[in-house]
């Protein structure tokens, strides 16, 4: 019996293809896995199976029947969930009001909010997901947003649950609760549908994985029966080696970046509680740690663009605190956000506009005050085709790039004039592996070439993977250093979630 | 002396054009909707009213008109901004400019001049409040829209804090993504807001020719619109807020003349017009935290499922 | 001070089909700004019809545009221009030399000096002295409301006469006057009549445009007993049973007779002032004599003619700023 | 070639936008009982019939360009300058006192410094909104509308108590000078005020500054991305207030244009309403510099031959009022346009099959 099938599903955007015949069946009360690239199609499907999208051509077919999901609704009333790569949460309302959103309780005349605290109190209670009804999902973290979404669904009492790469912004502790999670819930008879772009995961979790690649099926297989490798063929065609390239010795002799005691409060809360971090010049510095423990505040803390902390930032001999950004820049600084979107790019502006943003006023770009735009497009084109970001064209919006090729153009902008000291925040969050591999090797040749990298990152594996070492952050403090050669995931696991037992360094 | 009392009896009735058209734009842009057409929609709902009650007689069909009137000119600019996806400011600046000089020329074709149309049968005062002791014959002189904008502004603050429907406007207007998501039909619900704000901006609109006066006079609408829209600002988006934003201006309006009365040492009245205007720069310079919108507020939403 | 009548005959091209065209130009509140425009107009429509005149109007947006306007008019063959508004001064005095063999008719803007311009201004306070005393003789509580336009000096002449006047007879009285800072919003010209009513002024006179009509309104609302006074050419249609008096200012009647004697061949240029002597300016009484006798008395009207004639004697010094109010007291 | 191309592109929508417009011109027109075709024809008459008429029309369209300019610019740091007629009172104002009491310059610089003073002074007017916007977050389109109002309470304030030049009823300020009034270009009929060549060098240098120069740049990202601009290094109050302060200047060169070409005086109740004007005319040039010199001039024509419109044909002037929001409503609407547009292309592919 299968749970949800897609059938013969075409999904064109204007000339473009992003689903192309593709049909995949997926067995009642299985976990089943999609992989593939960055814009292989994975979300379209999705959305295309819960109604958010019509399909071009094809057809759904829910428990058996042909359906006809004119939006969400339709989906929903057949038992359909999904959570969104994209969190879908109203950030001023609370977790009770959003999960019952759409369905409220109480009357038409009266929404019923104690209600619906209950409702979700018996609903957590139920499925062991212990969420807090009344907080503002502004005030909780990543992971408990995601319970929330997955909340939101069981509200709805589905019983096929389709989660749209909901490991990309969890710490390993939650990734495991969530697994935990998924499986309690296929045990109850619930089907699941998972894209993740960490394969380790997708082995560890599915019963049956889906890859597709531009637009099209490749195939579906047993989990038990392929490796990691097979998998990653099947997905860009070659195998990845993911950690970066050879890894030369380097001097390490200057220090690029100093945070000494820093501290951040706001409305009263401690954020940052006296921070203490060096980098030096050819090291790769990880920060780990759960999302939410103060790396985002640090973040913008050594970025510039928060000044009102305690204690002292040096970055290439010069105290941070007075400097505006721009000044931080030119003192050979590279910065990397957490964001692409929303803090990297302007979508709005042409490639060549993003590729020199921040720039855009020195010399050879600005000439007495005037663009020059012969130069920048030289710039442009040269690092298009260095960095390989595949564009229609240089003067193409940044919105139109997927999410790799936007990643790139921000790696080739922030490191064209090599900086001694680069800030890397989740740099690969959310890319397929083949764009992984491409960073990893890129900050790794970086680290050869004498800079420093501070490398902030919830992928653990990642971390040990590149840096030289790592820094461990629990709750606004260092809870914990190691050097690679002591590197144990076992300790940093445990320093991440505050618990003793770290070497300190 | 400042009469406390004269100030309080022109504020209510100076606040009511003022509390139906913001709230409707308060729901409009709950919903995601900018709406600085108001004062087009204004306008254009005070011309419905004479009209109506012009060629029925009756000023319940005339106030009916009006909110058609409003409705319909709403619609206009939900069509652009919702289905088009077009830039809501220029919608709305169209409807406004169309409005104002399609409500002068229809009252020449009208009545073959210019100004004002003829009288026309007005709303009733409400006598039921006459027998009332102390206050009776003051409450009784207002027109019943005045209690209607109240009840407005009741049901539209009990709409937001208390139904359903509060919510789902809310959550259309700070992610309307969202609401899809959760089976609620963005486009429905903001086409029902946007032409809800037209319909109060044209009770607004035929309080002024049916309410309070028993005519159409070009432009009589005189700003309100733009002022109601600053008083969705200053009230931050929320309905109380709006409301005593509303009464704010109308309060301060009715102050600057009572100064006038008492001869404010010697100010020109020119100065004390302008005081209303200012208190609220010096009110929104000192206040704290930021106003911020509905954070979809203005942004097209294209739909998905087409 | 009155200049001499230069006289000249039409010289227009008198074929048999081509009426003689009036072109008017209003300033910017437009037609059916229940003030100087529509009294110009009034008075057009008349001596158009009955000199069998083609009237071309154009309603200014802008003072900017005054000029191009009448230019225009020009260009379209009008023979003579009429304007109405103190900001037509400059405008006039340009175009009017440009076309010194066209005709230019001004009221209440001072365009002095040129043979083709006739600029005839009003004493509106001597209007506003009379109705002034009579609201004074008739007023039960001794407090009368005042709602005027938008501060300017004949504002202030208006509202200062009507205060001399009022304070001659009602010496214990007390007029409140409030600037609407508008000229065509009728809410707000209710509301603050409401406001006077409700603060005890049995009459509430209006100078304020279109306010005026809501000043009537609200009239109507405050009950028994609360009346208003109206201005422009008596406004009596517009309320009827409330407004018993008003300080009248007779363009209208200007604007024929001089068309009249245009269709004589005759024109006078120069500046005319024309208060109540001169039939410029007056107090009007409701034309329902019956309801004007229930409010004032056989005496108090003679006591208002007689003042009337006092200011046509020129024994009144009627103040026409702030200053000379208060000297006076 | 390409170029061409894309420009057809660019002005398809606003042509037609502007046809449908006049049809539903013509329908109200019809309903009048007067005949549409006649008084189109004396719109564009009076437009442009005659050297007079078209100068008429040239010369209403620079206030314009420049209150459209002013809205454009703070539109592409995303403020919208509500505020640009109070802006413009303001900017007229002191326009009018640097013309009246700087005494013997020369005409160029008295024009000059005149012209300056008035840029200053719209820029004064906008700088508490920009201030406002920048500490305190405050919506420009509230804190402009207040300023409209304040500053024409304030500047009828002055011209009353301090600046009164005659006793008339008509209260003005003295006449500037004669070296602060812009010349006219005249040959025999044709008369243009020179402020046209200022406001169209105003479009060109506006066009330069925002596609071209390093601050232009900024302030289009800044308008697209705060965020970003922010951590690239971009400063976003610096921005919003050099584009606040450029847009009340513009709109302050709007009052001191008109009031140095048209009347030379600066009168109590002065709101000629071009600071409002400015927000269409922006917003159908899409905020092009280039554009808005095109649209500041099709705003001129229906106001200018509306005038000829109503006294040759009897049709009110009113009914142009009406068309201008209508053409605005079908530009908001491009979708309209572009469906029929493709319908057309459609209904064409299926004739030649
Ligand atoms: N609404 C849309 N309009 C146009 N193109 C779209 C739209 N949505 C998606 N696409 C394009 O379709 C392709 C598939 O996108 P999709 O989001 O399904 O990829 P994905 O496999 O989910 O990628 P990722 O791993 O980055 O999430 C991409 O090239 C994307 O740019
Ligand atoms: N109109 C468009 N034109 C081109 N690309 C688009 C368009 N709309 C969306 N995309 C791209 O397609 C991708 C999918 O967009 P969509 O709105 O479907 O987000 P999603 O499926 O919720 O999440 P995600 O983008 O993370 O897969 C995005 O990366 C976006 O950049
Ligand atoms: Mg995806
Ligand atoms: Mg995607």
């Amino acid at each position: 019996m299968y749970a949800i099938e897609s059938i013969g599903i075409c999904k064109y955007f204007g000339n473009l293809k992003a689903n192309d015949d593709i049909t995949i069946q997926i067995e009642s009360g299985t976990v089943h896995a999609i992989c593939g690239e960055n814009g292989a199609g994975k979300s379209t499907l999705m959305n295309v199976l819960y109604g958010l999208y019509r399909p071009t051509a094809g057809s759904v077919r829910i428990k058996g029947k042909d359906v006809i999901l004119n939006s969400p609704k339709d989906a929903i009333n057949l038992g359909v969930g999904m959570v969104h790569q994209h969190f879908m949460l109203i950030n001023n309302l609370t977790v009770a009001e959003n999960i019952v959103l759409g369905q409220e309780t109480g009357t038409p005349l009266y929404f019923d909010r104690k209600q619906a605290i209950k409702n979700v109190e018996e609903l957590c209670e139920q499925y062991n997901l212990m969420v807090d009804p009344t907080a503002k999902i502004e005030d909780i973290t990543v992971g408990m947003q995601q319970r929330v979404e997955i909340l939101k669904a069981l509200y709805r009492g589905v019983d096929i649950l389709i989660l749209d790469e909901p490991t990309a912004v969890l710490a390993p502790s939650e990734i495991t609760e969530l697994f935990e999670n998924i499986k309690m819930l296929v045990s109850t008879g619930k089907t699941v549908i998972i894209i993740t772009h960490k394969l380790d995961e997708v082995l560890e979790i599915s019963d049956k994985i889906s890859v597709l690649r531009l637009g099209k099926l490749i195939g579906t297989v047993d989990t038990k029966s392929v490796t990691e490798s097979e998998l990653t063929k099947m997905m860009i065609g070659r195998e990845v080696l993911l950690g970066g390239s050879e890894r030369l010795d380097t001097k390490k002799e200057t220090e690029v970046f100093l945070a000494k005691d820093v501290k951040l409060s706001r409305d009263g809360r401690k954020l940052l509680n006296g921070v203490n971090i060096t980098v030096k010049s050819g090291e790769i510095v990880g920060i780990a740690g759960v999302d939410g423990n103060g790396q985002s505040e640090f973040i913008e803390v050594i970025s510039g663009s928060e000044k009102k902390y305690d204690g002292e930032v040096i970055i290439n001999n010069k105290n941070i605190k007075s400097m505006s950004i721009r000044e931080m820049k030119e003192n050979s600084m590279g910065f990397i956000p957490e964001d692409r979107q929303q803090e990297g790019l302007v979508l709005d502006f042409p490639v060549n506009y993003n590729l020199v943003l921040g720039k855009h006023y020195l010399p050879p770009f600005a000439k007495s005050h005037f663009l020059n735009f012969e130069e920048i497009n030289k710039f442009s084109e040269k690092n298009v085709k260095d960095f390989d970001i595949r564009v229609p064209s240089i003067d193409a919006p940044a919105s139109t790039l997927s999410g790799g090729n936007q990643q790139k153009v921000i790696l080739a902008r922030e490191t064209a004039d090599d900086p001694k000291f680069v800030i890397a925040a989740q740099p690969t969050r959310g890319l397929d592996v083949g764009a992984i591999e491409y960073v990893h090797n890129f900050l790794v040749e970086s680290r050869n070439n004498n800079q420093g990298i501070l490398l902030i990152s919830f992928e653990l594996d990642e971390l040990l993977s590149l840096c030289d070492r790592i820094y461990v952050m629990h709750k606004g403090e260092i809870a914990g250093h190691q050097n690679k050669e002591d590197f144990d995931l076992d300790t940093i696991g445990k320093m991440m979630l505050g618990l003793k037992g770290g070497l300190d360094g | 002396m400042i009469s406390i009392r004269a100030i309080i009896l022109m504020s209510i009735s100076t606040a009511v054009p003022l509390l139906f058209a913001s709230l409707g734009g308060l729901i409009s842009e709950k919903s995601g909707v900018t709406n600085i057409g108001i004062e087009g929609m204004i306008i254009f709902g005070a011309f419905c009213g004479m009209v109506g009650s012009y060629y029925t007689g009756s000023a319940v069909v005339g106030v009916i008109l009006a909110m058609i009137g409003g409705g319909l000119l709403a619609l206009i600019h939900a069509f652009i901004a919702i289905t088009c996806g077009g830039a809501q400011a220029v919608s709305a600046t169209g409807i406004t400019l169309f409005s104002a000089g399609f409500t002068s020329y229809g009252l020449r074709l009208m009545f073959d001049r210019a100004g004002n149309s003829d009288t026309v049968a007005n709303l009733p005062t409400t006598e039921i409040f006459r027998n009332i002791p102390v206050i009776g014959n003051y409450l009784a002189n207002y027109s019943p829209l005045v209690y209607l904008s109240f009840i407005v502004a009741f049901g539209v603050w009990y709409l937001f804090k208390y139904t359903p429907l509060g919510t789902r406007i809310h959550t259309v207007g700070e992610n309307p993504k969202v609401a899809e998501t959760l089976g609620i039909d963005v486009w429905r619900l903001r086409y029902i807001c946007v032409v809800v704000s037209g319909v109060l901006a044209g009770l607004g609109g035929a309080y002024l020719s049916l309410g309070q006066m028993n005519l159409f006079q070009e432009n009589m609408s005189a700003g309100r619109g733009y002022l109601a829209l600053a008083a969705v600002i200053l009230g931050r988006w929320k309905p109380g807020g709006v409301i005593i934003s509303c009464f704010f201006f109308s309060v301060f309006d009715a102050l600057q003349l009572q100064l006038q009365v008492v001869d404010f040492y010697g100010l020109s009245p020119t100065i004390l017009a302008a005081i209303p205007y200012v208190v609220c720069l010096l009110v929104l310079a000192f206040s704290f935290g930021k106003s911020k919108g509905p954070a979809s507020n203005g942004k097209p939403y294209m739909k998905k499922n087409n | 001070g009155g200049n001499e009548s230069s006289t000249s005959t039409e010289t227009e091209t008198e074929t048999t089909e081509e009426k003689v065209v009036i072109g008017f130009v209003t300033d910017t509140g437009g037609l059916g700004d229940q003030a100087f425009n529509d009294a110009v107009h009034s008075g057009l429509l008349k001596a158009t019809e009955e000199f069998n005149y083609e009237l071309k109007i154009i309603e200014s947006k802008e003072i900017g545009d005054y000029a191009d306007n009448m230019r225009t008019l020009l260009n379209e063959g009008a023979s003579v221009i009429v304007v109405a508004g103190a900001p037509f001064a400059d405008s006039v005095s340009q175009v009017a030399a440009e076309y010194p063999d066209k005709y230019f008719l001004s009221f209440d803007s001072e365009v002095d000096g040129m043979d083709n311009v006739s600029s005839t201004l009003s004493k509106e306070q001597e209007a506003a002295y009379v109705l002034g005393a009579f609201a004074g003789l008739v007023s039960e509580t001794g407090i009368a409301g005042y709602v005027a336009g938008v501060e300017s000096p004949l504002q202030e002449r208006a509202i200062n006469g009507f205060k001399a006047g009022f304070l001659s007879t009602r010496p214990d009285g007390k007029v409140i006057d409030i600037y609407a800072g508008t000229y065509n919003d009728v809410g707000k010209g209710k509301e603050i009549a409401s406001t006077l009513y409700d603060q005890g002024a049995d009459y509430v006179a209006t100078f304020a445009g279109a306010c005026n009509l809501g000043v009537f309104q609200a009239a109507t609302e405050a009950g028994e007993g609360k009346y208003a006074l109206g201005a422009a050419l008596g406004q009596f249609d517009k309320n009827p049973e409330k407004i018993i008096a008003s300080q009248v200012k007779t363009i209208d009647l200007a604007v024929y007779n001089a068309l009249a004697e245009f269709s004589k061949g005759e024109f006078s240029s120069g500046i005319v002032v024309r208060g109540i002597k001169e039939g410029g300016v007056d107090i009007l009484y409701n034309p329902d004599a019956e309801l004007v006798g229930s409010i004032a008395s056989e005496e108090v009207l003679n006591k208002v003619e007689e003042i009337r004639q006092q200011v046509i004697d020129g024994k009144i010094d009627i103040p026409e700023t702030r200053e000379e109010l208060e000297a006076l007291n | 070639m390409d170029k061409v191309k894309k420009l057809i592109n660019d002005i398809k929508t606003p042509l037609l936008s502007i046809f449908f417009s006049f049809l539903v011109g013509a329908t109200l027109i019809i309903f009048s009982g007067k005949n549409p075709i006649e008084a189109y024809a004396a719109l564009f008459r009076g437009a442009f019939g005659s050297p007079a008429a078209l100068s008429q029309t040239l010369n209403k369209s620079i206030s314009l360009i420049f209150t459209g300019l002013a809205v454009s610019i703070a539109y592409q740091c995303k403020s919208l300058n509500i505020g640009g007629e109070g802006q413009l009172v303001f900017g007229a104002f002191g326009a009018s006192l640097a013309g009246i009491f700087i005494k013997g310059l020369p005409a160029v610089i008295h024009i000059i410094v005149v012209l300056a003073v008035g840029f200053a002074f719209g820029a004064i007017w906008a700088l508490i909104p920009a201030i406002l916007k920048i500490k305190k977050d405050v919506n420009t389109v509230i804190s402009t509308i207040m300023m409209n109002y304040v500053s024409f309470s304030v500047v009828s304030f002055m011209i009353n108590t301090f600046f009164k030049a005659s006793k008339s009823d008509f209260v003005t300020m003295e006449q500037v000078l004669d070296t602060a009034r812009l010349p006219y270009i005249q040959f025999s009929t044709f008369r243009i005020n020179s402020g046209l060549v200022l406001a169209i060098i105003a479009a060109i240098v506006l066009y330069i500054f925002l596609n071209k120069t390093v601050s232009g740049y900024e302030i289009n990202a800044v308008g697209l991305n705060p965020v970003s601009s922010n951590i690239s290094g971009i400063n976003y109050k610096k921005n919003v207030l050099i584009s606040l302060l450029i847009s009340g200047g513009l709109a302050g060169l709007a009052g001191a244009t008109d009031l140095m070409g048209s009347m030379g005086k600066l009168y109590d109740g002065y709101n000629p309403g071009y600071g409002f004007d400015g927000i269409p005319i922006a917003l159908l040039a899409k905020g092009n510099p280039i554009v808005i010199i095109f649209t500041s001039l099709l705003f001129s024509v229906l106001r200018v031959g509306s005038i000829t419109m109503q006294t040759s044909v009897g049709v009110s002037r009113t009914i142009v009022d009406a068309m201008q929001g209508v053409i605005i409503l079908f530009i908001a609407a491009e979708y309209i346009i572009v469906l029929v547009v493709e319908a057309i292309k459609k209904k064409k592919a299926g004739d030649k099959l």
